[in-house]
């Protein structure tokens, strides 16, 4: 029968995923896949009114998987070999389940980890030595401080703006977002320092200003031109940007994946990615599980990583490493690396926002205010209570 | 040649220069500068690759580092303009760079290497367009069908939306009814209704009517459009009525007085509406984006967008593109604007 | 065939009438002119029988047929409008054919009607020019154009010939004249022009302030007009109108005095004058004559003098303030001359009372 | 008769404007984070009673969604100079490319140009020329300048989203301009010529009187597009530097569509709230342009 | 103060040309009237002088002064248009008031003047009406008002007074040549009314196709017009011209043959005719007179008669083809009565060479 897959990309792997199921389909004749490559717009917002309509695609790539997972079909009496799932994807299977279910819904096709890059060559022409693997936010930002004063640069780092990328540090920091009863705790301390030392390098000007005070609300900005032109020696973002890196930088500097820098309760990062989902109102079910076996199959994870440059979300693929980034620029392989490494040093609070209902909330309304802070529109300690409002209005929203 | 010269300098009517001339002419070149100069920039970054438009400072025209094939290296080096100690400069390539150091040679003497410092160099660059943004959609992306769909969306919509629009701006402006004026009030009020406010709503309707996935769902919502009504209605005022019941004493129908009459002498408005819905159309993107989930409906647009990412947006494809689809709407506008020209209907009178 | 009636017509825009009680029945064929002055209504009147307007009272009939609810289109008249009102995005053809095509007439027929519409006119260099382009007279000739292709049941003209010259505007009358005798279709054609209204009536309407004055043959209403208002309205330059006073009054003659001991007597068919009655004695211009003195005539001395060519409008005074004008058929009047003596034959005058009303004359 | 006429645009009008407009009072009435009424749980007038509990309403630090009130204030300042500002500079382009000038087609596309562009590239050129590495400050710099960081400064971002919104629509506007401005009869220009009547009175007193009826579509859609600001203004700044440019459609936007818990209703009742406000401002000008209109009423 | 004076003026619209080669000069004080057929020109003509459109050729100077490049605005001369051109969006007060408040006249000044003209023209009632709410009449009087009260170096007039009825035309006719004797104001004044060129004239333009025809006092056109154009545009109705044969010439007359057995000997002033030349004889309508016979006399048969009130144009033929228009003095012409006879006067004929140029009469 006929299977959609509704499909967003950030980079090649729409081309990638479309040459896999080609194969895919000259396999299987019976089966007839169409990939519909869409805005991540539409994946954001369209697919929602969709799903809640009973419409939608049979296959969908989405981010949100925790907030719609009541509309994902459960794979586990469908697929070939349900403890295959269960061994390879079994720590992230949970993020895209309704609390308390045992269902396969689908597979991370990739696993993302917030860290930071260096300008290596920056760093050197300073003559500064890049902070090794133990240093701490603050050690990072003084270097960088140090490399952007004698380079003289505009500022020292900056952090793509977005909740999601500072919540590793501020868990780093002993932050705990969720309460007792699963639902979202005050903001505590632990945010409280890593938020509040942001503050205040943004207003020294070592963060870069622009990202993140020259927008409102959740939006998303990323600082990731300034770095691919040496305008910040350091830059805190994530795993996607390796691939993206590699193409824009060529051979201007060199640049490396740093992990993430320590706070007081550890050096973590935070887990994300994208997943591939099988939805419940798909008339084909048999036909789904099929595709969705194939492409969570050992081999074809392997390749699609090795040819996106994203991280595997598949235990087997880890664990045998080896894989051969499909790049020959000699910074990817060792930034790659270097996640996949840094992805064993998150800490259990950092591990437990994925699958959890209300990050998203939390992250919105830290990046909104937190943002505001920086503006000089709010007093951190207005922005505490803004805060907790602010994400208290959202469960109290979503009865 | 001073024909010319008197033709450019000559203002309405052909008599000496005037203070407004020299207005006129500081305002267009000026508006040649703002309003087209991001134009030349637009064309010019859609040829960029996606390093080059990530640099700072930005360029107008596309730059590639220039390279050259040396003797005993597989690949093309790059060239630069190396600060040699001695104050001179020279024209080199790199042959690898470890760190702040790179190794270069001189073409001409390929044996030497020569350390320098990277901040002693820069690299030579030249114009090269990146072509490949242009024809990599073209080969990935389903450009025909995506330009078939809008074309269609674009015709079907602009014909319906002037068709009951001006049949409605018609009615409005030329019979007196009773409730005309809340008619009027309502068309107007709704105005200001901005899509993204009723856009749940509208998808339900849409849905209930079946038109999920079709390009009708696209057309039928967007062509009541109440600026269209508004301004047909705000020109008809303008014709005269004499020439209505001129029309009337020659046994027209009211439809054909609304037909030979009065389309005829609103050309130039219809010409403007017809130029907006063209252009809003083609470019709508939100709408088009919720009712059609399946490619083989998508138009340009929403094909375009699929290029936006959730962390990472390809623009190198999205300006390229932009252009691309810039074009008809362009020879759209240079068609219909000659019908923008004076109001006739004056000249049927004494 | 074309038999217009019109019983009570009232026409307000808003508060202000414009239009009194308008009765009036026109005969099938008839040619009817509608005279008065600037702003009395006829054009109102005109667009009312047209359809183009609703009478605020009053009934339109067309062969005895209630037509005041039926619309312009279906009342099958045609109308020359006073501003044209060409279609100003058509060719002059199109302007033309456009009332034929939509009675779907074959298209042979609309080009040979067209055809001889333009050569009466003479508008076929013009045909395919658009309005625009057109000068007012050749405007005006394609708004007639476009009446006549129509053979209506009526026609309808408001002024047609304001905009032509003197001479097309001769030639054009006498076609419509020719027309008219030809077709034998009712007209009702507004003018300002004496000379159209006299020589083209059948009979003449005049109008002041949305009231009928008068309704007559030409001559008759030349001859003998039923109040001062017609007196002076109809025949150009207007009737002298001499304030007099009655000093007898019989059943058949009536004796007045005038000014600069003027005094006259004037034929009547029994009048309700008395002796000492304020009066007013009426002479047309045309009918003053240069006498050698004797009773009757008057001394003049002339103020200004319009030589026309065949004749010569003289402008007067009688009496110190008394205006008297007077066409003379002659050339060589001059305003520095001495006094003129003139004739007002009483035979040729008209006597009012004091309500304005025409002293009947035998 | 003016049924016939009216009859196709009203049904379609009706269907797919009027329904979903009647469809989204009931959303304003409702809470929860599902799309569909049905799903969705009766509140009454709960969400307008959050967006209206304010102590002070200048003071949008002691509103509870101090942010609607913030955007409120935004988007105020901006709809009244963006829209005067737009109103002139496209008067002032209609009127010149109404002249006798040498190749006025061209120019007319010169400023229409940017009406093609969608309000995402709109946005991001512009982004593009403001950012603090961009094309202006790189002219500035060729000029001896002093580079300055336009996005993040309130004034320069405040200017910057009016000036580009201007841009982006000043052509939509200069060509309903132009076209009035070409059925405004010749013979009266003359007249006034022969009256002697200088360049800027016959400005005054002839074209714009006689202007009024498009004038008025122009500042009614100038208006009502002003307060519906959104998508380049979104790309340019995100509303910031904080919230400096956070317009009312990015607010319902962002609780409605855009965060992941998403609040409809509270979209809704704040663009009624917002409708309701649109409505009042353009019956206003209905007023005043009736009698305008009553004065360019054609001889 | 309101001299004009056009040289060699051209004005093509692309490849049409319009105006050929007009040279012209008005006198300061001059009232000049321009007449010629619809579609000559005249307007045109006017507009170049105004300054509303250029020449494309030739120079116009004012008082000595080239203007030709210098804008309307700056030439002091106010217009009434054809098309009146009011402002719609002002009542008539303001349209009046305009012309005035562009040159900062204190506002008593100005409603002293607005008062003079409304009273002038019979506009005050309709002082706070807009143009759109009066009737055709109402509006040309405004636009003549309008440029009335601006006190202009010259008036320009394009059929000022083509809408007005008879008697508004009459009396307006006259306060405009009132004003004009009173300002002594430069006026041109483009006309299709006989009696308006003629009257109102200190000198007519004859125009025909874009050319000058002739230009002279009124009377010296209709005694001696130049050509056969301007003798058949003339006086109405036009001059009656027949077909003749010469049979004699001599120095001081000619005799000539015409049809029906018509002979008549004109007295010539030098004239280059041949026995066997073709010319044309004219005679004018109102110098035809009836007879009893006798030679220059001829059998008219009536095909027509107008009554005019005063006089009847009778529409004859003679010897079969030829058309022949008398206006006699009297009423009671019948078409359908016996033949009349009527002479022709020879002192009042006139004779055209073969070229249509006037053979110069003694
Ligand atoms: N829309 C209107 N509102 C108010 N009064 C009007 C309107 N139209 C016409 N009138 C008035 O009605 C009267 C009659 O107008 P109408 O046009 O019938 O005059 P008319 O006899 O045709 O005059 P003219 O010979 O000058 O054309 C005039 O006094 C005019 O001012
Ligand atoms: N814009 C134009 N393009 C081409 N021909 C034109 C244009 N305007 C006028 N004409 C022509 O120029 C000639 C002269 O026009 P003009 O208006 O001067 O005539 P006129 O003598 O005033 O006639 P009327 O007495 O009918 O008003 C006419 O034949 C007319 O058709
Ligand atoms: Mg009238
Ligand atoms: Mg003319």
């Amino acid at each position: 029968g006929d299977v959609r897959i509704m499909w967003y990309s950030d980079g090649v792997e729409g081309d990638v995923i479309q040459d896999i199921l080609n194969r895919f389909m000259k396999d299987n004749p019976d089966i007839h896949i169409t990939l519909d490559n869409v805005a991540y717009k539409v994946i954001q917002e369209q697919l929602p009114i969709q799903l809640e309509a009973g419409q939608g695609p049979d296959i969908a790539r989405v981010t949100n998987i925790k907030e719609l997972a009541q509309h994902w079909l459960d794979l586990r009496p469908l697929v070939a070999d349900a403890k295959y799932w269960d061994d390879n994807f079994g720590d992230t299977l949970d993020w895209m389940r309704p609390d308390g279910s045992k269902a396969i819904t689908g597979f991370m096709t990739q696993l993302t980890l917030t860290g930071g890059f260096a300008n290596k060559t920056l760093f050197e022409q300073a003559g500064v030595a890049l902070p090794g693997d133990k240093a701490t936010w603050d050690d990072w930002i003084n270097a960088a401080a140090e490399v952007a004063k004698s380079q003289q640069l505009p500022a020292a780092f900056a952090i793509d703006r977005s909740g999601h990328r500072i919540s590793g540090a501020n868990v780093s920091f002993g932050a705990n977002y969720i309460g007792a009863d699963g639902k979202p705790a005050k903001v505590d301390d632990g945010t409280k320092a890593f938020v509040g030392k942001l503050v205040d390098w943004t207003a020294k000007g070592l963060m870069l200003k622009d990202t993140w005070v020259s927008a409102a609300g959740s939006t998303y900005r990323a600082a990731t031109d300034d770095f691919i032109n040496a305008q910040i020696p350091f830059y805190y973002s994530g795993s996607w940007q390796v691939a993206n890196l590699s193409t824009k930088i060529g051979d201007s500097f060199d640049w490396v994946a740093t992990g993430s820098p320590c706070g007081t309760a550890g050096c973590s990062g935070l887990k994300g990615g994208a997943a591939l989902v099988a939805i419940k109102y798909t008339k084909n079910p048999k036909d789904v599980a099929k595709v969705m076996d194939y492409l969570a199959s050992e081999a074809v994870v392997k390749e699609f990583s090795e040819r996106t440059l994203f991280l595997p979300a598949h235990k087997g693929v880890i664990a045998k490493g080896g894989l051969k980034w499909g790049s020959t620029d000699k910074n990817v392989g060792p930034a790659l690396d270097k996640f996949v490494q840094a992805a064993g040093e998150t800490l259990p609070a950092a591990d437990a926002l994925p699958p959890w209902k209300w990050a998203n909330a939390y992250f919105a309304a830290l990046v909104t205010r937190v943002s505001q802070v920086m503006a000089g529109e709010l007093t951190l300690d207005a922005a505490w209570v803004k805060i907790d409002q602010d994400i208290a209005d959202k469960v109290a929203e979503a009865k | 040649m001073s024909g010319v010269a008197a033709f450019l300098t000559r203002r309405r009517g052909g008599r000496s220069w005037h203070w407004t001339d020299t207005v006129t002419w500081l305002w267009l070149v000026g508006g040649l500068v703002i309003m087209f100069g991001p134009a030349v920039w637009l064309v010019g970054s859609s040829f960029k690759t996606p390093a080059q438009l990530a640099e700072f400072p930005p360029t107008i025209l596309p730059y590639v580092g220039q390279q050259m094939s040396v003797e005993g290296y597989d690949k093309p080096l790059t060239l630069y303009t190396v600060k040699l100690p001695d104050g001179s400069s020279k024209v080199m390539a790199e042959v690898r760079r470890i760190g702040i150091v790179a190794q270069m040679i001189d073409p001409k003497a390929p044996k030497d290497i020569i350390k320098v410092n990277i901040a002693d160099r820069q690299p030579v660059r030249e114009i090269g367009f990146a072509t490949e943004n242009y024809t990599e959609p073209f080969v990935h992306f389903d450009f025909l069908r995506y330009l078939r769909n809008s074309v269609f969306v674009t015709a079907m919509a602009t014909l319906i939306t002037l068709l009951t629009n001006s049949m409605a701006a018609f009615a409005l402006s030329k019979y007196k009814f009773r409730g005309r004026d809340f008619t009027m009030l309502l068309i107007v009020g709704t105005l200001m209704v901005p899509l993204s406010v009723i856009l749940v709503p509208l998808y339900s309707v849409v849905s209930a009517f079946g038109l999920l996935d079709s390009l009708w769902g696209v057309i039928l919502p967007t062509v009541a459009t109440p600026t269209g009504v508004f301004l047909l209605r705000q020109y008809m005022l303008t014709i005269p009525d004499e020439m209505l019941d001129a029309a009337r004493m020659d046994n027209a129908s009211e439809w054909q007085i609304y037909w030979r009459i009065v389309l005829p002498l609103a050309a130039p408005a219809l010409a403007v509406l017809a130029i907006f819905s063209v252009v809003w159309r083609w470019n709508d993107f939100l709408w088009p984006l919720v009712v059609l989930s399946r490619k083989e409906l998508y138009t340009l647009q929403v094909g375009l967008n699929t290029y936006a990412g959730e962390l990472n947006v390809q623009w190198h494809y999205i300006l390229a593109m932009t252009v691309v689809t810039m074009i008809p709407v362009v020879l759209v506008f240079v068609f219909l604007q000659r019908y923008i020209t004076s109001g006739i209907a004056g000249t049927g009178l004494k | 065939m074309g038999r217009i009636t019109l019983t009570n017509i009232d026409r307000a825009y808003g508060k202000v009438k414009i239009l009194h009680d308008i009765s009036l029945d026109v005969g099938d064929g008839e040619m009817l002119v509608l005279v008065g002055p600037s702003g009395c209504g006829k054009s109102t009147l005109l667009r009312l029988i047209a359809g183009l307007d609703q009478p605020t009272g009053g009934k339109i009939e067309i062969d005895g047929a209630d037509v005041t609810e039926v619309s312009a289109a279906q009342r099958g008249l045609a109308m020359v409008f006073q501003s044209y009102a060409l279609y100003p995005h058509m060719s002059v053809r199109q302007n033309l054919a456009f009332g034929l095509e939509n009675i779907r007439m074959p298209k042979p027929e609309i080009d040979r009607r067209i055809a001889e519409a333009a050569r009466m006119l003479e508008i076929a260099p013009y045909l395919d020019r658009r309005p625009g382009q057109l000068s007012g007279g050749q405007k005006q000739r394609v708004a007639i154009g476009r009446a006549v292709v129509r053979n209506p049941t009526a026609f309808l003209l408001d002024e047609p010939l304001s905009n032509l010259d003197a001479e097309l505007r001769i030639s054009t009358r006498a076609e419509l004249a020719a027309l008219h005798k030809r077709l034998a279709t009712t007209m009702i054609y507004v003018t300002h022009d004496q000379v159209e209204a006299m020589t083209l009536a059948d009979r003449i309407v005049v109008m002041r302030a949305g009231k009928i004055e008068q309704v007559g043959r030409p001559l008759d209403l030349y001859n003998a007009p039923a109040n001062l208002f017609v007196a002076g309205f109809i025949g150009a330059p207007r009737m002298n109108l001499l304030p007099v006073k009655v000093r007898s009054a019989s059943a058949t003659q009536v004796d007045v005095d005038g000014p600069s001991g003027l005094s006259a007597t004037i034929a009547v068919n029994g009048a309700a004058l008395k002796p000492g009655d304020d009066a007013t004695l009426g002479i047309r211009p045309h009918d003053i004559e240069l006498s050698d003195g004797g009773k009757g005539s008057v001394e003049a001395h002339v103020t200004l003098a319009e030589a026309l060519g065949p004749e010569t409008v003289v402008h007067a005074t009688i009496a110190g303030d008394n205006k008297l004008v007077a066409v003379l058929k002659r050339q060589g009047v001059e305003t520095q001359g001495p006094p003129l003596t003139l004739a007002l034959p009483p035979e040729r005058m008209h006597l009012f009372d004091a309500a304005g009303l025409r002293v009947a004359s035998r | 008769m003016a049924a016939f006429f009216l009859a196709p645009n009203m049904a379609i009008f009706g269907i797919f404007v009027l329904v979903p407009l009647v469809i989204n009072f009931f959303y304003s009435a409702t809470s929860g984070t599902a799309y569909f009424l049905q799903d969705r749980s009766y509140v009454g007038l709960e969400q307008y009673q959050r967006l209206l509990d304010c102590s002070n309403y200048l003071d949008t630090a002691t509103c509870r969604e101090d942010l609607f009130w913030k955007a409120v204030h935004n988007t105020g300042l901006f709809v009244i100079v963006q829209v005067a500002l737009l109103t002139v500079v496209s008067m002032a382009t209609a009127l010149i490319l109404n002249r006798e000038i040498i190749g006025r087609s061209f120019w007319r596309a010169v400023f229409f140009f940017p009406v093609l562009l969608s309000p995402v590239v709109t946005g991001l050129i512009w982004r593009w020329i403001l950012q603090r590495q961009g094309l202006l400050n790189m002219i500035v710099h060729d000029f001896g300048g002093e580079p300055h960081n336009w996005l993040t400064d309130r004034f320069w971002a405040f200017t910057a989203a009016v000036s580009v919104s201007v841009w982006a629509h000043m052509g939509f506007y200069t060509l309903i301009l132009l076209a009035g401005l070409q059925a405004i009869p010749r013979d009266l220009y003359e007249a006034a010529e022969m009256d002697g009547t200088r360049p800027a009175r016959v400005f005054w007193r002839i074209t714009l009187p006689l202007l009024m009826p498009n004038l008025l579509v122009v500042i009614v859609l100038a208006l009502i597009r002003a307060v519906q600001i959104f998508d380049e203004v979104y790309v340019l700044t995100g509303g910031g530097p904080g919230t400096s440019t956070l317009y009312l459609t990015q607010y319902i936007y962002e609780i409605g569509f855009a965060s992941l818990l998403r609040n409809p209703g509270l979209a809704s009742a704040a663009s009624i709230l917002m409708g309701l406000v649109l409505v009042v401002l353009t019956l206003v000008q209905l007023q005043v342009g009736r009698r305008g209109e009553r004065k360019g009423a054609r001889q």
